[in-house]
C-alpha cells in the first residue's frame, strides 16, 4: 500500500474480470443505485467503502444476482464477467453464483452441522470423490476461515450455536470451500477481533493471488490493508473508484475526502 | 404377467442407464468430476430418466389405448343381428372380453391348452361349463359370434401386447442411446434433470385447476338442468326452504346459507380460540415431553369418525345444553329458550371440538418456525412472553394461521353428521342459536341420497347448492387471499 | 378393463336390509360371487340405474317407491329401455315411543292435530295451538307433543303425509276450508294448493325433521322420553326392548295387519333390473328368482322374519320375473 | 440531542417487588398462559369423554357367544343319492340345512338332561343363521364326511350374545320376537352344561359384513383392508402430488393472476363437501374411465382428491415459514433454487407437511360421504382380498362406511359393533399417525 | 486497579449496579463461561474485549437473562443487579429485562414497519400517554439511534427492508426507546461506517450521564474511546477487569498483553 508505483503496474496487468455498465437499482419505488460504472479487475482485491444505507451491499448483491431473490428488487444495466452479460436470458445463476461466491452480511448458517455446513457447496458441486477428499476440503476451508481451532472438535454441532464471530468464519469458510473465481465478502470482519480479522486479511490476500474478491467494509484501515482498488459509494453513486493508495492518500472527490477523513456518514 | 416383468426390465435398465451416465460423463472428464458441468449423479438421472419417462409414458397410453383398439376391431366382427333387442354392442362386448379372460385363465390354470382354446367351437363343446369348473361364472351360455369374438379378442391382445413391449423397450433404448450419446463434460445435465422435474412439479400444480374444471363440470350441466325446472329468483332470492314430494317445492339458497354461516361460525367461535391458544401454549410454554404427547393426542380429534361427534351432540351435549336454557323452571337458569337437542348452537360447539387439530396442529408448526431472534429481540426489551406472542410472533405466523384457519373454515362448511345430529333439519332464518337450522352441504347430501324423483327439481336442486356454494367459498378464499397478502409480515 | 363378475345393486336405504340378506343367502347357495349392494337411497340408485347400460353401471336399483314416468323418460335417453319391475313386498310404518310412557291409540286426525301448521279451531284456520296431547284429544294424557318425522328426503315422508296428515286434514274439515282459500286458476289446481297447505307441518320445534335414519330416531326418544316417533316396522320389531308402538284407527301394526291392509300405513318396496344385463352379468337372473322366491321372501322366509310384509301376490312376481316381463308389457 | 424532561429514567424500584404495571402485566400473561392451558384442557377433555364414550360403548364387540354342537350330517338330507356328487350336494341350500341344526341341538338338550317346554325349532332358535351357512360350506368341502358326526362351534344369535353380555334383559323381551324367556332359561342351562361361551372374537377383527339378520357374524376385517389400500392410494398420490404442487406455487411461480388464480382455487376445493368429490369420481372414474364400482382404488383417487388441498394449504403454509435468509445461503453457495429447495428449505418444512398429511390422512379415513356415490357404502361381504391387485379392483367397504352402515342397523346389537369399529378405526388411526408423528418430532428445530 | 487517576475517582463514587459472583455458564457439556467475578458499575461504561468465542455475548445475555430462553443454557452463580439476585425465584425476568435493555449481536428488527419497531417497547411499558408523546419518543430514540434522517421518510416501511448498518441503528434506536437503566451493548457499532458509529459512540456517552452501559467491542480504539472499565475475557474466564486506561497501558497480565498487542486471538 506504500509502494504505489510498483503495485499499480501489476494490476495495470489484470484483465477486467467484472464490468458493470449504467447499472441502475430499484428497491420498488427507491433508487438504491444510481448508474454505477465500475471495472473489477482479476487477481485484484477491490473495496467498498461508504456509509452505511449507500448501496454497498445491494451493489455486491447485483454481481451474482443474489438480488434475484427479491421481488421488489430490479437491477438494469450491464454487468459483464469475463466479457458475458450475467444478466443474459441464457446465462445460468446458478452456474454464475458457482463462480462468484458470497459471504452474507447477517451470517447465515443452516441450521445443520458445522461440516454439513462447509461441505455443502463441494458436495452440490462435485469437488469431492470421496468422503476422505471431503474431509480434506472441510478441513482447510475451516481452516482458512481461522476457525478450525475452535470447531475441530464439534464438527458435528449445529452451526447455529456458535458466537456471532464464529458463524461469520465459518460462513467465509463455506464460501471458500467450493473455490470461486470471485468473492465477494459482505463485512466478513464485523464480528471479529483483531486476530481473526489479520488470518481473514491473509487469506483474502493468498485468494488474491488466484482470484478477484471484493470486500464491504467501513474500516478504512482494513480497506488500505488488504485491497488494491477502491470503490466509493455516497447515496447510490459511485462516487469515486480507484487504485486503493490513490482514493486514500490524494481523492478527487470531496464527498470521498470528506468520508476519509470522517466529515461525512 | 409380461407387464410387470416389462415394468421391472425398464426399471433396472434405468437403474443400469443411471450408472452408465454417470460413468461417461466421468470418463468424459477424465475421471474429474470438478470438470464437469453438473454433478456426476445429474448424468445418471438424465440417462435414467430419459430411458424411463418416454417409454412409462407410451407404455401407459398403449396400455390404454389397445383396449380401445381391440374393442373396435373386434366389435365389427359381431354383426348387427348378434345384438339381441335392447341390448347394446357394448354389453356384448363385455361378454366377449369375460369370455376371452375366461380362456386365458383357462390356458394359465393348464385346463385346456392354447390350441384348444383358439379353436375350440361352441356348437361342439359346453363353453359356459368348463369355464364354470375353474370358477369363471358366465352370464348365458356362450354364442358362436361371441366366441369368435373372443377368440380374435384374444389374438389381437396377444399381437398387440407383443408389439407393446417391442416399441417400449425400443423406445426405452432410443431414449437411453441418445441420453448417453449426449452425456458429455459440458452437457448440462442439471439443467435438464432440473427442467423435468420443474415439468412435474407444473404437473402436480395443474391437477388442481383439472380438479376445479371437474367439478365444476359435474355440477354444470345438471345445474342448468334445475334451473330449467325451478325459477332462478326463488332459488336465489327466495326465503323458504321446503321440498316436498308433489312438486312445485319451494327451494331457496337463503335460510340454508343462513344456517352454514351460522354453524361455521360458531364452530369456528369454539375452534379458532382453542385452537390457537392450544398451538401456542404448546409450541411456546409446553416442554418437550408436553408438546410430545398432546399434540398428537389432539391431532386425534380430527379423526374421530363424525358420526361419533353427531351422537356426542345429540345425546351429550344437547341434552346438556337444553339443561342449561330449556326446562323452564326444572332447568338450570330456569328458563324456556330451548326445547330440543338440536340446535344451531349443539351443532356449532361439537363442530368446533373436532376443528380443534386443524387450528393447533398447523398453527403450532408455523409458529414454531418463526425464529428464535424475533422473541429474543422483544423479550430483550422487557416484553412478557404472552406481549411477544401476540405482537411478534402472531403477525409473524400470520399466513399460516389464516390457512389453517381457513382450512377449518372449510371444513365446516363441508360437514354433515354434526349437522345432521346435532342441529336438525329445519331451514329458516333465526338469529337465535338455540334454534335448529341446517347447512347447505346437508341438504345436498340429503336431496341426493333421497327419495324424490331424480328428474325432479328436488333432486338437482343439489347441484345448483353445490356449484353455488362453490362460488361462494371462491369469494371467501380471494377475500382471505388479499388479507394476508395485506398483512403478511416477511421475517428473516 | 376387466370383467365385473358380481351384480352390483344400489338404492333404498329401506330396502338395503332384505337385499343384504337375500345376496347374503345367494352367496352362500351358489357359484356366483356375492352381490354388491350399494345404499344411497331410492333416488340415487335409480339415477344409477339410469345411467345406461353396459358394465360400468349397476343391474338392479332398489327403490322404497315406484320408479316415476319422468326416471322412466330418463332411463331411456341413456338406453335403458327393457326394465323389469318387482315388487317384493310392503314396509309398515309405525308409530313408536319410549317403553316406559304412555301408550297411544291414534287416528290420522289426531297426527294432523298435532302437527299441522294451520288448524280450524271454531271454522276459521289459525295456527296450530296445540302445545300437549291432551289439547289434541282429550282421551291422550297430557304430555307435551315432540314429534320424530321423516325428513322430507325420505320415501316414508311421503307416506306419512299421504296417509295420515292428509286423512287427518280431510277428516277435520280443514281440507274444505283449505280449498276454499285456495288460489289457482283451475280446480286441479285450487286442489293441489289445498294438499300442499294441509302437508304443511307447524315449524315450532314441535314436529323435528329427521334426516337420518331410525336410529337417530330412537336415539332422540331416548333422550327426550316424551318423543314419539316414526319407524319402520322391522326397525321396530328388532327394538321391542326401548319402544312401544301406537295402534292406528285401533289396529295394531304387525306383517299379518299390514299385509291384509288393515293397517293404514304402509308402502310397497321394489327392485328394478335391467333385462340387458341378464345373460351378460353372471347370477343376475338368478339373483332376481331367489329374491323372489318361496324360500326367501314368502311369509316364513328370512325376509318376512326380518319384519319385511310379504307381497300376497307373490306368485304373480315369480312368474314375471322368470319370463323377464319388462315394464310396459313387452317381454 | 437535548435531554427531554419526559423521559427521565424511571424511578429506580426493586426487582424483588413488582410494580403495579408489571403485576398488571403477569397478571395478564398468567392469563394467556391460563388460556393456553384450558385451551389444552379443553381439547384433551373432550377427547377422553369421546373416547371413554366410544370405548365403554364398543368393547362388547370384541367379545362373541358361541354354542358347541355335535352335528350329523345326515345323508339323507345333504345328499339323498348317496353319490356324494358335488354338484347333487350343491343344490341344498342353506335352508335345507336347519333340520340337520334342529336335531343336533335338540339331542344336546336331551343329551344333557336339561329340561325344556321348548320345541326343536325354538331350540334353534338360539343359533345364528350363520350356523346353516357354516354347516353347507364345510359339507360342500368335505363331501366324504357326510354321514359322519362333527362338532361345531357356532355363533350364538344376537339376543343370546346380548343376554350373555346383559344388553337384553328378561324385563324388556315381551314383544320380543326374536327371544322368549324360556329361551333365556335354556341359555342359562346351556351356559351351565358349558355349551355356550362366550370367548375373544377374532372374527370381527378379521371377517367380513354380515346381513341384518345375523349382527353377530359382522366383522371389520375386511373392510379394513378396503380402508388399507384407500389410505396407500392416498398417500402414494396426495403426499408426492400436494408436497410438488406447493413447492411449484411457493417456490417457482411466477406472481401473476395464472397463479393466484390456482392458489385461489386450492383454497376453494379444502371447502368443497365431500360429496361433491363423490360426484366428482363418479363421472370421471367410473362413468368415463370406467374403472370399477366399488374399488378401493377408485375410492383411494377420490380420497385423494379431496386430501390433496389440506397437503398443499399446510405444506405451502409451512414452506412460507422458512426465512428467505436459509434460500440466500445456498444460493449463494451456488446452488441451484431447486437444490435450495430440496436440500434446505423442505427438511425445514417438514413438520408442517407432516402435520398437513396427518389431518389429511385423517379426514380421508374417516370420510363415507364420497364414497357413497362410488359404491362403497352398503351390503359388500366380499372375501379378504389376495394380493394387491384384488385389493385395489375388487369390491370392498371401508371402515367408516361399514360402522355407518351398522349404526343405521335395526338390531342393537349392530350398534356395538359400530362401536366396536370405531375402536379399531381409532386404532388404526393412531398407528398410521405414529409413524408421521415421530419423523415430525425428528424434523422440528428452531432456528 | 492501583494506578488511581481523576476518572478513577469519579468511578469511585458510582455505586456497583451489577454484581456477578462465581458465575458459571454452560452450553450443555461444554463450559462456556467459567467462576466469573466482575462489578459493573452505574453511570459508567464498561466494555467487554476478547477473542471471538471467548463468551462475551454469552455473558452479556446472563446480565439480563435472555440466556433463559435457550434451553441447553444452564447458569450458576450469583448476579446481583443494585443489591438483588436476579436468578432469585421472586425476581421476574420481564421487569429484569426492562430495566436492563440490550442490543443483540445481529440486528433482529421486528417485521414490521420503523415506527412499531421503535414504539414495540414505549407501547409494551407504557411509556407513552398518547399518539403525540409516542411519535416524540419514536423521533427522539430514532435520532438517539443516528437513523433518524434516513429514515424519516419510511417510518411506515418494513424495519426488515433496511441495510445492515440501519438495522444495527434501528436496534439500538429500539433499545434506548425504553430508557433502562442498564444498556447492555453486543457489539453496536460492527456495521456501521466511522461517522455512525461515532454517533453512536456519542450516544453511549450521553447515556453513560444517567445509566449504566456494557458494550462488547472488538475495537481496542473503541473501548479505549467509550469506557471507563475494561473487561478481558478469554476462552470463558475473565482474564482481568480494570479502568480502561490502566487495561491498555499497563495489563497485568500476559495474556491481555498478548491480546492488545494482537498476538492471541
Ligand atoms: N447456543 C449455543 N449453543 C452451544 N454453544 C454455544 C451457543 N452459543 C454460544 N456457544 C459457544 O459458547 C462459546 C461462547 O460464545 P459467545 O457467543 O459468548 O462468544 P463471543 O465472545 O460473543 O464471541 P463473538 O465475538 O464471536 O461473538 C463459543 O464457543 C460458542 O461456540
Ligand atoms: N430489501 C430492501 N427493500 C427496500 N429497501 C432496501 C432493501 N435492502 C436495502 N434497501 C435500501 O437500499 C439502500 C441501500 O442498502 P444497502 O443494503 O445496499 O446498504 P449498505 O451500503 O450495504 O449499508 P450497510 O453498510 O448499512 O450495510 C438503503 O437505503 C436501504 O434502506
Ligand atoms: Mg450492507
Ligand atoms: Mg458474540
Ligand atoms: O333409502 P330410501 O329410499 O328407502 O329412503
Amino acid at each position: 500500500m506504500n509502494d504505489m508505483t510498483a503495485m499499480d503496474k501489476t494490476m495495470e496487468q489484470q484483465k477486467t474480470k467484472i464490468a458493470a455498465k449504467g447499472v441502475d437499482v430499484h428497491y420498488g419505488e427507491a433508487h438504491a443505485i444510481k448508474d454505477v460504472n465500475v471495472e473489477i479487475e482479476d487477481k485484484t482485491v477491490t473495496a467498498f467503502i461508504g456509509p452505511s444505507g449507500c448501496g454497498k451491499s445491494t451493489f455486491l448483491r447485483c454481481l451474482n444476482r443474489m438480488n434475484d431473490t427479491i421481488d421488489i428488487c430490479k437491477v438494469t444495466g450491464d454487468i459483464l464477467l469475463d466479457g458475458e452479460d450475467i444478466y443474459d436470458k441464457r446465462v445460468d445463476p446458478v452456474q454464475l453464483r458457482a463462480k462468484v461466491g458470497m459471504v452474507f452480511q447477517k451470517p447465515n448458517p443452516f441450521p445443520k452441522s458445522i461440516y454439513d455446513n462447509v461441505a455443502y457447496g463441494p458436495r452440490i458441486h462435485g469437488l469431492a470423490k470421496n468422503k476422505a477428499e471431503l474431509d480434506e476440503i472441510v478441513e482447510k476451508s475451516l481452516r482458512r476461515g481461522a476457525i478450525w481451532d475452535e470447531v475441530k472438535d464439534r464438527l458435528d454441532k449445529p452451526g447455529t450455536g456458535l458466537s456471532g464471530g464464529q458463524q461469520q468464519r465459518l460462513c467465509i469458510a463455506r464460501a471458500v470451500a467450493t473455490e470461486p473465481e470471485v468473492l465477494l465478502m459482505d463485512e466478513p470482519c464485523s464480528a471479529l477481533d483483531p486476530i481473526a480479522t489479520a488470518q481473514v486479511e491473509e487469506l483474502i490476500d493468498e485468494l488474491r493471488s488466484r482470484y478477484s474478491v471484493v470486500i464491504v467494509t467501513h474500516s478504512m484501515q482494513q480497506a488500505a490493508r488488504v485491497s488494491q482498488k477502491t470503490a466509493f459509494f455516497h447515496l447510490g453513486n459511485l462516487v469515486e473508484f480507484g487504485p486503493t493508495g490513490q482514493i486514500f492518500t490524494n481523492p478527487e472527490d470531496p464527498r470521498t475526502e470528506s468520508y476519509i477523513t470522517g466529515r461525512i456518514g | 404377467m409380461p407387464l410387470l416383468w416389462l415394468v421391472l426390465i425398464l426399471l433396472a435398465l434405468s437403474v443400469a442407464g443411471f450408472f452408465l451416465g454417470r460413468q461417461r460423463a466421468l470418463a468424459s472428464a477424465g475421471g474429474n468430476s470438478k470438470d464437469l458441468h453438473s454433478l456426476p449423479s445429474y448424468y445418471g438421472h438424465n440417462v435414467a430418466l430419459t430411458g424411463l419417462v418416454p417409454a412409462l409414458g407410451v407404455l401407459a397410453i398403449w396400455l390404454l389405448a389397445q383396449p380401445l383398439f381391440i374393442e373396435s376391431r373386434v366389435s365389427s366382427l359381431i354383426p348387427e343381428e348378434a345384438i339381441p333387442e335392447s341390448s347394446t354392442l357394448g354389453l356384448v362386448m363385455s361378454d366377449v372380453r369375460r369370455v376371452a379372460e375366461g380362456l386365458d385363465l383357462a390356458v394359465s390354470e393348464g385346463v385346456m391348452t392354447p390350441e384348444q382354446a383358439r379353436n375350440m367351437r361352441s356348437e361342439f363343446s359346453d363353453v359356459r361349463g368348463r369355464l364354470g369348473e375353474i370358477g369363471v361364472a358366465l352370464g348365458s351360455d356362450v354364442r358362436p359370434e361371441v366366441l369368435n369374438a373372443a377368440q380374435s379378442y384374444r389374438n389381437l391382445s396377444n399381437t398387440g401386447t407383443t408389439a407393446m413391449i417391442f416399441v417400449v423397450a425400443l423406445i426405452a433404448a432410443v431414449g437411453f442411446a441418445y441420453s448417453y450419446s449426449k452425456t458429455h463434460k459440458d452437457f448440462r445435465a442439471r439443467n435438464v434433470v432440473e427442467q423435468g422435474i420443474m415439468a412435474l412439479l407444473i404437473l402436480a400444480a395443474s391437477l388442481a385447476i383439472l380438479t376445479t374444471i371437474g367439478i365444476v363440470l359435474s355440477m354444470f350441466f345438471e345445474t342448468i338442468n334445475f334451473f330449467s325446472l325451478h325459477s332462478w329468483t326463488d332459488f336465489f332470492f327466495g326465503g323458504t326452504w321446503a321440498p316436498n314430494f308433489r312438486g312445485d317445492s319451494e327451494l331457496s339458497i337463503l335460510p340454508l346459507l343462513w344456517g352454514t354461516l351460522y354453524i361455521s361460525v360458531i364452530a369456528l367461535l369454539v375452534a379458532v380460540p382453542i385452537g390457537l391458544f392450544a398451538a401456542i401454549y404448546l409450541s411456546e410454554y409446553a416442554n418437550n415431553a408436553v408438546r410430545s404427547f398432546a399434540k398428537p393426542l389432539l391431532e386425534i380429534l380430527a379423526g374421530i369418525p363424525t358420526i361419533v361427534y353427531g351422537l356426542f351432540a345429540l345425546l351429550t351435549v344437547g341434552p346438556a345444553l337444553v339443561r342449561f336454557f330449556g326446562q323452564g323452571e326444572n332447568g338450570i337458569l330456569g328458563v324456556e329458550w330451548m326445547s330440543g337437542a338440536t340446535s344451531v348452537l349443539t351443532a356449532g360447539v361439537v363442530m368446533g371440538i373436532m376443528l380443534i387439530p386443524f387450528v393447533s396442529s398447523l398453527s403450532d408448526d408455523i409458529i414454531n418456525a418463526v425464529p428464535q431472534a424475533m422473541r429474543d429481540g422483544s423479550l430483550g426489551l422487557g416484553a412478557t412472553k404472552s406481549e411477544t406472542i401476540r405482537q411478534v410472533v402472531m403477525p409473524a405466523a400470520l399466513p399460516g394461521i389464516v390457512g389453517a384457519v381457513l382450512l377449518a373454515a372449510s371444513r365446516a362448511i363441508g360437514e354433515t353428521m354434526i349437522v345432521v345430529m346435532g342441529a336438525g333439519a329445519i331451514a329458516k332464518f333465526s338469529a337465535n342459536p338455540l334454534e335448529s337450522m341446517t347447512t347447505i352441504t346437508t341438504r345436498i347430501v340429503s336431496q341426493l341420497t333421497g327419495d324424490t324423483d331424480f328428474a325432479s327439481p328436488e333432486t338437482l336442486v343439489a347441484f345448483a347448492l353445490g356449484l353455488t356454494l362453490f362460488v361462494l367459498t371462491l369469494g371467501l378464499n380471494v377475500l382471505a387471499l388479499a388479507i394476508v397478502r395485506k398483512y403478511r409480515e416477511q421475517y428473516d | 378393463a376387466a370383467a365385473r363378475d358380481q351384480v352390483q345393486v344400489a338404492g333404498s336405504s329401506t330396502v338395503l336390509p332384505y337385499a343384504s340378506i337375500v345376496a347374503e343367502a345367494f352367496g352362500e347357495n351358489f357359484d356366483f360371487p356375492t352381490p354388491v349392494v350399494e345404499s344411497g337411497g331410492s333416488s340415487a340408485g335409480l339415477k344409477r340405474f339410469c345411467e345406461g347400460v353396459g358394465e360400468n353401471t349397476i343391474d338392479v336399483a332398489n327403490a322404497s317407491r315406484k320408479i316415476k314416468e319422468k326416471e322412466i323418460k330418463a332411463c331411456a335417453e341413456a338406453g335403458v329401455t327393457d326394465i323389469i319391475e318387482v315388487r317384493i313386498g310392503y314396509d309398515g310404518i309405525v308409530f313408536a315411543s319410549d317403553i316406559n310412557g304412555n301408550g297411544f291409540e291414534y287416528t290420522p286426525t289426531d297426527w294432523f292435530l298435532a302437527l299441522s301448521d294451520k288448524v280450524l279451531v271454531d271454522g276459521a284456520l289459525v295456527d296450530n295451538p296445540n302445545k300437549t296431547w291432551a289439547d289434541v284429544n282429550a282421551a291422550f294424557p297430557a304430555q307435551p307433543i315432540q314429534a320424530f318425522v321423516p325428513g322430507t328426503k325420505h320415501g316414508t315422508r311421503e307416506v306419512f303425509e299421504d296417509k295420515v296428515i292428509l286423512a287427518g286434514c280431510e277428516a277435520t274439515g280443514a281440507f274444505d276450508a283449505l280449498l276454499a282459500a285456495a288460489e289457482g286458476d283451475t280446480d286441479k289446481a285450487k286442489h293441489k294448493a289445498a294438499e300442499k297447505a294441509c302437508i304443511a307441518l307447524r315449524t315450532d320445534g314441535v314436529s323435528v325433521d329427521i334426516d337420518g335414519d331410525y336410529t337417530e330416531t330412537l336415539a332422540r326418544i331416548e333422550s327426550n322420553k316424551d318423543g314419539i316417533g316414526v319407524f319402520g316396522l322391522a326397525f321396530y320389531e328388532n327394538n321391542t326392548d326401548k319402544l312401544q308402538v301406537a295402534t292406528m284407527s285401533g289396529i295394531v301394526p304387525s306383517t299379518e295387519s299390514i299385509a291384509t291392509g288393515e293397517y293404514p300405513v304402509s308402502r310397497p318396496l321394489f327392485f328394478y333390473v335391467k333385462k340387458a344385463h341378464i345373460g351378460v352379468i353372471p347370477g343376475l337372473k338368478e339373483y332376481a328368482e331367489f329374491f323372489v322366491s318361496d324360500e326367501v321372501a314368502g311369509s316364513d322366509g328370512p325376509l318376512s322374519e326380518y319384519g319385511l310384509v310379504a307381497d300376497p301376490e307373490l306368485v304373480k312376481t315369480q312368474e314375471a320375473v322368470a319370463a323377464e316381463a319388462t315394464m310396459g308389457g313387452n317381454s | 440531542m437535548s435531554e427531554n424532561t419526559q423521559n427521565t429514567p424511571r424511578p429506580s424500584s426493586s426487582l424483588l417487588e413488582l410494580t403495579d404495571r408489571t403485576k398488571r402485566r403477569n397478571a395478564a400473561e398468567k392469563r394467556f398462559r391460563a388460556y393456553g392451558i384450558g385451551a389444552i384442557a379443553i381439547g384433551l377433555l373432550m377427547l377422553a369423554v369421546l373416547v371413554f364414550n366410544i370405548v365403554s360403548k364398543g368393547t362388547g364387540a370384541f367379545q362373541q357367544t358361541f354354542i358347541t354342537l355335535d352335528v350329523e350330517l345326515l345323508e339323507s338330507k345333504l345328499d339323498k343319492k348317496g353319490n356324494r356328487d358335488l354338484a347333487d350336494i350343491k343344490k341344498v341350500t342353506t335352508f335345507g340345512y336347519s333340520p340337520i341344526i334342529r336335531n343336533a341341538i335338540e339331542a344336546k338338550v336331551t343329551g344333557l338332561g336339561i329340561d325344556t317346554p321348548l320345541k326343536a325349532k325354538a331350540m334353534a332358535g338360539l343359533l345364528s343363521k350363520d350356523a346353516a351357512a357354516q354347516l353347507r360350506e364345510f359339507v360342500v368341502a368335505n363331501p366324504e364326511k357326510i354321514g359322519d358326526t362333527v362338532e361345531f362351534r357356532f355363533l350364538a344369535q344376537s339376543r343370546v350374545d346380548g343376554y350373555l353380555k346383559g344388553r337384553v334383559i328378561r324385563a324388556n323381551i315381551a314383544n320380543d320376537k326374536n327371544i322368549s324367556s324360556e329361551q333365556l332359561d335354556l341359555v342359562d342351562a346351556l351356559v351351565e352344561a358349558g355349551v355356550i361361551a362366550k370367548t375373544f372374537n377374532w372374527d370381527f377383527i378379521l371377517g367380513a359384513d354380515a346381513s341384518d339378520a345375523r349382527p353377530e357374524a359382522a366383522g371389520i376385517g375386511v373392510s379394513m383392508m378396503g380402508s388399507l389400500f384407500m389410505m396407500l392410494v392416498v398417500l402414494a398420490l396426495a403426499l408426492p402430488i400436494g408436497v410438488a404442487a406447493s413447492i411449484y406455487l411457493e417456490e417457482f411461480a411466477p406472481q401473476n393472476w395464472l397463479t393466484d388464480i390456482i392458489e385461489v382455487n386450492i383454497s376453494n376445493l379444502a371447502a368443497v363437501p365431500s360429496i361433491v368429490f363423490g360426484i366428482l369420481g363418479l363421472a370421471v372414474f367410473i362413468n368415463y374411465m370406467h374403472l370399477p364400482t366399488s374399488a378401493p382404488l377408485v375410492g383411494g383417487l377420490v380420497l385423494t382428491l379431496m386430501t390433496l388441498p389440506t397437503i398443499i394449504i399446510s405444506t405451502r403454509a409451512s414452506l412460507k415459514s422458512v426465512p428467505p435468509s436459509i434460500r440466500d445461503a445456498a444460493l449463494g453457495v451456488g446452488a441451484s433454487k431447486m437444490q435450495a429447495v430440496f436440500h434446505h428449505v423442505l427438511p425445514l418444512a417438514a413438520p408442517g407437511i407432516l402435520t398437513g398429511t396427518i389431518i389429511g390422512l385423517a379426514q380421508a379415513l374417516g370420510e363415507t360421504a364420497p364414497l357413497l356415490l362410488i359404491g362403497m357404502v352398503g351390503f359388500i361381504a366380499s372375501n379378504p382380498p389376495q394380493g394387491i391387485a384384488e385389493g385395489l379392483l375388487s369390491p370392498n367397504s371401508a371402515m367408516p362406511a361399514q360402522i355407518f352402515e351398522w349404526a343405521k342397523r335395526a338390531d342393537p346389537a349392530f350398534y356395538e359393533r359400530a362401536w366396536g369399529g370405531i375402536i379399531i378405526l381409532l386404532i388404526f388411526l393412531v398407528t398410521m399417525n405414529t409413524v408421521a408423528v415421530i419423523l415430525r418430532r425428528r424434523f422440528e428445530r428452531r432456528w
